[in-house]
């Protein structure tokens, strides 16, 4: 089983590439795990998929939710449903799937099956601003 | 633990449980009240070393490999418990003490939200005080009426009487046993929940005896609410199971206050989890659990067709020759009954029997059996019991009988 | 188990435990999460399979010899409890599930009897969700008041906010820990006892971290109610004390019904038996309660002088070494306080500091440690907690220390 | 430890010497276990310590009922109180006690203590009958 805290988490969790609140955006969703505390806030821009977050907790959630705003750019919808659907299968099983690309460095986390609702959270918040599109 | 049905061989069964080497006064130990608790095999006493020796911490949220490690082995078995009684989800078990605290959880919760002061609850004329005075306690706090259903003299729930009791509509709960824990007696669960459903009422099922002897299907029976111990299923004490459909548990209010059953905290407003972790307050009964788990890895293994012939046979015979011993009374005959039989002997007590059977190495409980209202109802103050299990064989049957003569000799 | 006080022999007592010898991870076990749940030592492992193995039987009333036999062994333990804190009589000792359930026992039937509506109840800001919510919901159903006393900034009751909360003699309890599992601060509970008496309050004690620690004096205490679980006490899940003085439960309703807590039962009325046996409904946890006796057996073999001085040298030790680590803070600075230590990175959340530490093979604790409330008063969302037993050492500690530069440098 | 039904046990069970209500009798007690149905009502007359009995028990009881009636004739009610202590001690340790004679032959149930209370009921039957003396 690989390491949950592979290099690119660290890099991401540290420096960010889409942290922060838009100036612009057609949607909102938000996530929030009472018993750690952690919390997420995506905004997206319909337009090519773009998404921003905020979010206050660990560097798994951090790194999960830079990830995914990489993953998700310029795909659909149902795209992003299939993308979300293919990430939870690896967070659990922690089978790669080549698919996913960077995305697979959470595999890890399947043997800490109470730290991959950090990883899942984001993906939910985004879920739920679809939603509202 | 090489059993099948075709080769059920209760000598391979008996080496799995150590206890049965034991000696009593020098006597081969027959231990014929299984029905009270039963042994346990090496499966489960190995499982519960192994938590303690190689794999123990407390679960949920560790966020460390020993935590994560025993909260994987620990829901495990709320799998394996949901298939074990066919239940349609794995949060629909709530691990409890034991069928005792199944039942009061079911009357404090649901029976203070779901039924009004008014409302019935009726139980049979053969239920354990675990399935009685819970409703009664219900019934003085929260102004419920308790109906009584009433057995025929064979030992079997009379229709009649379920009849009149539901009579007028004002029975929401029919709490039940699968099998007398007196007399053996199974009672026609499907037929019960059925005729609950349509007069309006929920079925609660005590299976504390039944799951013992035979495979369970919640679906099947439509059962709302099940209930059950770990220790007579081979299992560890601190252990039982409460059973209830998804629908109902989403309503019911939690029972006690703390840890694990809480979505979030604070001073003005606490959430509660959902089911089934609402009601599972603070630090669960881990290893108890885990070597659940075991224990009906152990029955499955065996298989209930076999244990139920195996529990048959052993029963016939013992009906077969206690019943034609002189001066030796058998309390109930009904259709379907199982390897549970209650007896008295003409000038001999009940206790007196007990002893004197312990003092040929023959385990054996006598007393009400925590039925007293049922005592009444077979006109004895109390009886002496022999219970069966899977590892039970002929020969201890024999012992039993030959006990009995010898006693009928000195009371004579 | 060859310590006493002058010869404190730490590897000796490592290796009355099993599981310390595992790895994980490839790397040695360091178990700092004992303040969760303890490991389990040899003794109480055998002592558990000594019962299922050679001499078990339902207990009470059985007439037989394996069930006299547990029967007695049972209710030794409770004589055992009994001299363990020093109670006045075996009647004051109740067996429940663990401390949680004790605290809802109290809440449920001493709770909805003693208390009217409008009486209020008063809790610290440092509880344990389990002595927290059990109040809210009795809060909730009953009518009753919940107060809360604040605590200052080094962590220890703040007695100027004690003062007003009870100032207006509405306060008819006093719930508080003895020892915050989050802090380490112990709180001075013959102080606060007087303090809830001399304001015609009781008092109740949330002992489960303290007892682990100290020895307990429930007379000297001058405790009324004071509970704990067995398995932070190096014994098994599924076990639990409550302690209350005598002419309190003399007073008490019974809380679960069914077996084993009636005297006489009727359908028109059940009469309940004297306590302890009111407050224990159905089968005990038997196996679980004979673990207890034996982990108790072994904590006095040691004792509590040697005990707390290795764990007074681990503390400072942590303290030194943690408290000097750049970015780390140690929350709390109770002049009283043991071997429960909790802290937070800058720049690393709890979750990613207990994960990071497991990779190492550190076992310590994240999240809010079911004390929601204390860390909005701490002004954090969660923490880190590493906790002592009588079995951690000076070098898990530097481990520990390690660990953290490693995450610091991964994190910096 | 000695077998709980000695030969003396089975035989006062079986044709006892005191058993019965008698016409005349200055106080009476009675004692009841709930638990397994056991009823005893003992009928002292003060004049020698005279005791009578019904039951409705085991031979246990019985047994126990009989010999008490045996032990405590001619005695003085202290003397009562002390016999009924010793045999308290007696069936608790099961250790012989030379001052109780055939009370001496429930020494065994010592072993079984969920049956100790089938020896004492008659003897606390009778400690409250001498409080109504
Ligand atoms: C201070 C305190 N109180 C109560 C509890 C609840 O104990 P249990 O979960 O064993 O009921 C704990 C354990 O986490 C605790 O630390
Ligand atoms: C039919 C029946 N119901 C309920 C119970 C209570 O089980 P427990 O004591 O394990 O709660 C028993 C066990 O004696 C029983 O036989």
């Amino acid at each position: 089983m690989s390491h949950p805290y592979q290099a690119l988490i660290v890099e991401r969790h540290k420096h960010p590439l889409h942290a922060g609140k838009p100036a612009h955006f057609d949607a909102q969703g938000q996530g929030e795990n009472p018993i750690c505390g952690d919390a997420v806030h995506v905004y997206v821009s319909r337009k090519g998929m773009d998404v921003y977050y905020e979010t206050e907790g660990c560097a798994i959630m951090n790194a999960s939710a830079d990830l995914m705003a990489d993953a998700v750019a310029g795909k659909t919808p149902e795209q992003v449903e299939q993308l979300h659907h293919d990430f939870e299968k690896l967070v659990t099983t922690g089978e790669e799937n080549p698919d996913l690309g960077e995305l697979n460095a959470l595999a890890g986390l399947a043997a800490y099956s109470s730290r991959i609702r950090c990883a899942t959270l984001p993906w939910s918040a985004l879920a739920e601003a679809l939603h509202h599109v | 633990m090489s059993a099948t049905l075709e080769t059920f061989d209760v000598a391979a069964i008996r080496d799995d449980f150590p206890i049965l080497k034991q000696q009593v006064h020098g006597k081969k130990l027959v231990f014929l009240d299984s029905a009270a608790s039963a042994q346990k095999p090496r499966a489960v006493i190995d499982a519960m070393c192994h938590v303690m020796e190689a794999q123990y911490a407390n679960v949920h949220r560790g966020l460390h490999y020993m935590s994560e490690k025993t909260s994987d082995a620990f829901e495990a078995v709320r799998d394996k418990v949901a298939g074990f009684i066919n239940a349609a989800s794995r949060e629909e078990i709530i691990f409890t003490r034991n069928a005792t605290e199944s039942i009061n959880l079911v009357a404090y919760t649901w029976g203070r939200t779901a039924l009004k002061p008014g409302d019935a609850v009726a139980v049979s004329e053969m239920e354990h005080h675990a399935n009685l005075v819970p409703w009664q306690m219900l019934r003085d706090a929260h102004g419920t009426e308790l109906r009584i259903v009433k057995i025929t003299d064979s030992g079997e729930i009379d229709f009649d009487s379920l009849e009149q009791v539901f009579a007028d509509g004002k029975v929401k709960l029919l709490a039940i046993t699968q099998m007398s824990n007196v007399l053996g007696t199974y009672t026609p669960v499907e037929r019960l929940a059925k005729f609950a459903h349509e007069h309006g009422a929920k079925i609660l099922i005590d299976g504390c005896q039944a799951i013992v002897h035979r495979a369970i299907d919640v679906q099947a029976i439509d059962a709302d609410f099940f209930a059950f111990s770990g220790h007579k299923l081979y299992g560890p004490t601190g252990i039982g199971v409460l059973y209830a459909k998804r629908e109902i548990l989403e309503e019911m209010p939690p029972f006690m206050g703390g840890g694990e059953m809480i979505a979030s905290v604070s001073y003005e407003k606490t959430t509660f989890a959902k089911p089934p972790f609402r009601f599972e307050a603070g630090t669960p009964a881990i290893i108890e659990t885990i070597g659940l788990g075991a224990a009906i890895d152990y029955v499955n293994a065996i298989g209930f067709e076999a244990i139920a012939a195996h529990e048959r046979a052993l029963t016939e015979h013992a009906l077969a020759t206690l019943g034609t011993l002189e001066g030796v009374n058998i309390l109930g005959q009904a259709q379907d009954r199982g390897g549970v039989i209650s007896f008295t002997m003409r000038g001999a007590h009940a206790h007196d029997i007990a002893t004197l059977l312990d003092r040929q190495g023959i385990a054996v409980r006598a007393g009400h059996h925590c039925a007293e209202p049922l005592m009444g109802r077979l006109g004895v103050t109390s009886t002496a019991r022999a219970s069966f299990a899977l590892y039970t064989t002929t020969e201890e049957i024999d012992a039993l009988a030959h006990g009995m003569q010898r006693i009928r000799q000195i009371f004579a």
